[in-house]
């Protein structure tokens, strides 16, 4: 069954806990394994280990603070989240099992979130409310309303978090999610997050969106908005925090933008190279070591910790089977009594 | 006997009470109206949807998510083809996530012509959408089925389309539903709202007795058992094959009329054992004919019963037109009509070896 | 060919006239012959001589002035109208004769805008660059962009005029409209209109709407928008006349929204019954009279003569052929050769 | 010999200098990139689409209502399901304004599996495309058809829809395109950007002698000729039968192998020759089995030809599977493979009737 941790804070009026240096820690140990994951599965790619890839690397400011706020479990008491291919950091924040992605970019049939069927970073995490997500852009902002309309009849404090790029936000599903949310005397409680990268693979944000600040769209429907700096991970945490408290407790939608690098390009398919953007995993590290909250050697350590369980992981998940034909018909349909 | 709208109406209430629904909306489906066709007045659980398909169907696959179950109107069939891609999405998420999630969902939408529609009042829509995978798609040919398929589509654990013959809506069965009063006029007193007047007060009175009848996915009925040739048909043109054979019997032909119900998965062992007894097989639908479901019926039967086929098995179809005209002519002439039924069966029974 | 009224104005920062009382007897001259031809319709679906009756009566004084202010002609120098099926007092306004329209209400074989396949008032117009009228709700507003962008390109003064309801705008086509008039550097010259009656068929506004502004969302892309009083025709032509000669001049988009009733309900399938809603005919009527612009003897005549002219116009219809078998398969594909 | 996307862009280059193309675009289609595949490297009227397929289809159609002539690029067909609806108004636009306009419009994009393209980058479109009405549609099985059929659309008064095999882009023909040069070192340095560096300033050297080529809608190509089978292909596919085709003849089976290029309308009386020719017929595409493009060639052909056929026609095509799977074996057991498409048609050409 499910993990369900169901910590409500006292005051209804926040969220999270505050901002404190073993909470900087966290922070940097979980965006460091974010960062390694995915280097790694790049070069699972380039050596054979799997056909494609696509993640997140450099937006781990921005998904790993998410992945501590959220209130996780199962079913309306808790958060639902309709993420796109670039959330693993939200993910691995909420604990998901660094092995679990490798064997998702291997194809492995041992993949737990579509048994080798999807690319990399597409989860499907049923006890924690991930749903599918889809390769397809910006679908999950017409999903978001439905899981936070049962949400909102439920009551309690479960919300629903949508996550996506910035160039996906021209697809008329994103207007569709503000729509939906806001039905007067209807309000849903959804956090609206735009992952804003100046990018949509090859095409750059300013000769395609009037303005880089797009949450502002969320104002023509009464939407409270912001703009946070997504490479930030404590302006992320804060911003986050606060919008997550209105959501849970106003039972309304909240729509926040945060500003990212896509720091190894958009996929395999343009190399994955390193780009010359803001790498927010090294610059969170070089502030914790100037405000001493971290030392070098600490730091190499936390790298040096992940490197080696993400390396047995890689080992295991090579050893690990393919599906094969039998598994293709495999969940065409659901059998009677299946449910979510 | 109820309507088509009414069974609508009956199953969705006793799904409401029995079988978890928890949402039933789209476009003009709550209060005051109740659905373009009334199928939806006076239940619980129905609303008011904006104006925006695909809206509807992404939130009715979130609800289908967080554990509810929703049925979900698009208002015509002719409105859902800015929507194939979620419908892809509800059918591939059981797959996807490899039996993580799954989708029980039901999508009702009116099809075909038959009421002076014009363009967009007349679509057909089962050739793509058995086209789409992971859904049941099942299309009623009257009242009671309609009941039964609605109930067994709100027991499904996977999405459901149900598409329903328009120019059936206000049709009677010959069955009475399990449950419905003997009496029409105390039927319609009970759950049609008043019409004309404010109807902000008016409540249904729920016939008490509706049970649980359920029409199985994957089972055809045999309407008309004969000799001369198989029909396989199903929604509103079903019922104009069977009224043609009742009358071809006159001039000594008979046939076996197959009511297929459901589109996806469909009875294939019974087409087969009737193409097996008859030679003959004639599949008549009113959807455009290129790629049309109808042709995958006949690619089905010739693989099981090529050897049986005395004569070539045929499609009766709608012409590969735009759009059915609004002029009584374009109907006329680019759907199939009770007079060309009749002479297509005439002929497939009748055709020299 | 095409009739084209090449008349752009010396002082390219003004558009069209200004208002004068010879203006507003031709802005009432239209606003009745338009109320005069929807009620014949209304009556012509009541006793048989048509299947289905939807159309604008209640919009004249938001169409009329439209329809007067329209840069009309063939081609990108002249206007694009990318129009719904309540817009009959624009197309009339702008020169269409009553007979065509009655005889789409009847399905004649001679109707010049579908011969008889669509409802009545789905217009199709080359020779005013009346694109056809979509009976999809707010596809029309992915299609304005596309002329616009050929008018960007042509230069000019023709601009592409899209209009549609309220509840249309909850359709993700609204914000697609929006966002691609609005790529930084290629603005397109797009009059966006929104016809706010506050219904869609049975569904109140303020259930599915969070503001009856709905011209706001424009300013989430930066384009200025306004709301008007659409049962005012002098209010409407001069927002109007601003409004286009901004997309005009600046090449820009605008977003106009006027408050209109819906006097005949939604459409015959709800009896095309006479609502207890604003009549802006006779409203302006009187306005009109009590500012001496207009005797009330002179009212009448106008009334009279257009109910004369559409009698006539309905006797001659009635007497024209219907669609046979050999009309159904023409114009399945264009004949090598065909142009716009 | 150019590639697929090598002869898109030349033809596409052509359009633009002699056939009045005013644009080319669509996602990533401008420069930098030209397209994911290359296929709109250089081209002087290629620009970058808002990420919204929608809003490219609904502007393709205002571009052709204002006299432009687009070429809009949907960047996989996986994504174009959202759409359909402005699929289906683009084709009725011409009867639905009883001539008054016509759509003169070029849609391209790649279809079908074959790059380990997971569930969102292998689906086929060719079964519901051919449903909708008012346009035209190819795929084309190699670089030369490709561009004479794009040269063909360019000329169309209609909207034609151009399915790319996208598991050829990179792949040569045997053919050359007419004006392409001898050296294909030379036509690579002329035409493709050069990777890794910046683009800013790069600019293509056409070949000057490209011609007018044209390859005529609805004319299929015999590809093989034989004695055993007809077998029906386009596409990728068409490739493995004409493979199959020249091994298969080491056990003294021969085939006609019709390449049908054009799907709508499709070439039936090639067809229906060469099957009162052989006797036999396998239809072979990817799409998945339920409602295919391939169950209308096989019903047109049974209209024509049934007392021709000696055993029953068969389709070979995919596994009605919600996607196909990023694993090598989802995708070597749900999509055609030359093995199975060498075996079908043995097991066609062999079957005793
Ligand atoms: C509906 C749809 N259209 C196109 C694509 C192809 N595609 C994949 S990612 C991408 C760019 C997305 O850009 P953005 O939304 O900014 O997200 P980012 O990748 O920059 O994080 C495109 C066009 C798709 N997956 N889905
Ligand atoms: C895509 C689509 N969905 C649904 C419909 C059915 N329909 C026709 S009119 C209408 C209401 C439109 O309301 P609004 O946009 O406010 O325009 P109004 O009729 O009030 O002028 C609906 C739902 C349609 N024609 N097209
Ligand atoms: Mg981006
Ligand atoms: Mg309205």
């Amino acid at each position: 069954m499910a993990p369900s941790d169901d910590t409500a804070p006292a005051d209804a009026r926040t969220w999270g806990e505050p901002v404190t240096d073993a909470l900087k820690l966290r922070l940097h140990d979980a965006m460091v394994q974010a960062r390694l994951i995915e280097e790694t599965m790049i070069r699972m790619m380039r050596t054979g280990h799997g056909y494609f890839w696509i993640g997140g690397p450099g937006e781990e400011a921005w998904g790993v603070p998410l992945g501590l706020l959220v209130h996780k479990g199962t079913g309306p008491a808790h958060d639902f989240l309709h993420l796109h291919y670039r959330s693993s950091a939200i993910v691995l924040a909420m604990g998901a099992q660094p092995i679990d992605l490798l064997r998702q970019m291997r194809s492995t049939v041992t993949d737990p979130y579509s048994m080798g069927r999807n690319f990399v970073n597409h989860f499907a995490i049923r006890h924690w409310n991930i749903v599918p997500v889809t390769p397809t852009i910006e679908t999950q902002y017409v999903s978001a309303p439905g899981t936070a309309w049962v949400q909102r009849r439920f009551g309690g404090i479960g919300v629903s978090i949508v996550n996506g790029g910035d160039a996906g936000t021209a697809e008329g599903d994103f207007a569709s999610c503000l729509n939906w949310s806001t039905r007067p005397g209807q309000e849903l409680p959804v956090l609206i997050l735009i992952a804003q990268n100046n990018w949509g693979i090859s095409t750059p944000a300013h000769q395609v969106q009037s303005s880089a600040d797009l949450a502002q769209r969320a104002g023509g429907y009464g939407i409270p908005h912001r703009v946070v700096d997504g490479n930030d991970p404590i302006a992320t945490y804060e911003a986050l925090r606060e919008a997550l408290a209105w959501c849970r407790y106003e039972r309304k939608p909240f729509c926040l933008q945060g500003n990212v690098a896509r720091l190894y390009g958009h996929s395999s398919s343009s190399g994955a190279l390193r780009h010359e953007e803001p790498d927010c995993v090294a610059t969170f590290e070089a502030r914790l070591v100037r405000e001493s909250t971290l030392t070098e050697a600490t730091a190499r350590a936390v790298w040096d910790r992940w490197q080696t369980h993400i390396h047995a992981a890689l080992e295991q998940v090579k050893t690990e089977p393919m599906p094969e034909r039998e598994h293709v018909m495999l969940h065409v349909l659901a059998p009677a009594g299946s449910q979510n | 006997m109820a309507t088509q709208a009414q069974a609508v109406r009956m199953a969705l209430h006793y799904g409401e009470e029995n079988l978890g629904v928890t949402d039933i909306f789209g476009e003009d489906v709550g209060a005051p109206l109740g659905g373009v066709f009334t199928c939806t007045q006076g239940l619980k659980t129905a609303w008011n949807a904006p104006l925006d398909e695909r809206g509807i169907i992404g939130t009715a696959l979130g609800i289908a998510y967080a554990g509810g179950r929703a049925v979900a109107e698009i208002q015509f069939c002719d409105y859902i083809f800015n929507c194939i891609d979620l419908l892809k999405l509800c059918g591939n998420v059981h797959w996807s996530s490899a039996g993580a999630y799954c989708v029980p969902l039901t999508v009702m939408t009116p099809v075909g012509a038959g009421i002076h529609g014009s363009m967009y009042h007349s679509h057909s829509f089962e050739s793509m959408m058995t086209h789409v995978q992971g859904w049941k798609v099942v299309m009623p040919s009257n009242p009671l089925d309609t009941y039964g398929m609605l109930i067994a589509a709100m027991k499904e654990p996977n999405p459901v389309m149900v598409l329903l013959p328009k120019a059936l809506m206000r049709t009677k069965g010959e069955e009475p539903i399990p449950g419905e009063p003997d009496d029409e006029k105390e039927l319609n007193a009970r759950i049609n709202a008043p019409v004309g007047v404010d109807r902000t007060n008016w409540r249904p009175r729920w016939p008490d007795g509706l049970t649980d009848y359920t029409v199985p996915f994957g089972v055809a009925r045999v309407r008309r058992e004969g000799r001369n040739a198989t029909v396989v048909s199903y929604g509103r043109h079903l019922n104009l094959c069977v009224q043609a054979a009742d009358e071809l019997s006159a001039e000594g032909l008979t046939f076996d009329v197959i009511d297929l119900r459901t589109l996806y998965p469909f009875d294939l062992p019974t087409v087969k054992a009737s193409v097996e007894k008859t030679g003959r097989l004639l599949v008549v639908n009113e959807d455009t004919e290129v790629t049309n479901f109808g042709e995958h019926v006949l690619r089905r039967a010739i693989d099981e019963a090529f050897y049986s086929l005395e004569v070539p098995p045929r499609l009766l179809a709608g012409l590969d037109v735009p759009g059915v005209g609004l002029a009584w002519g374009y109907e006329q002439y680019s759907v199939p009509q009770a007079a060309d039924v009749k002479a297509a069966m005439r002929a497939m029974a009748t055709a020299t070896t």
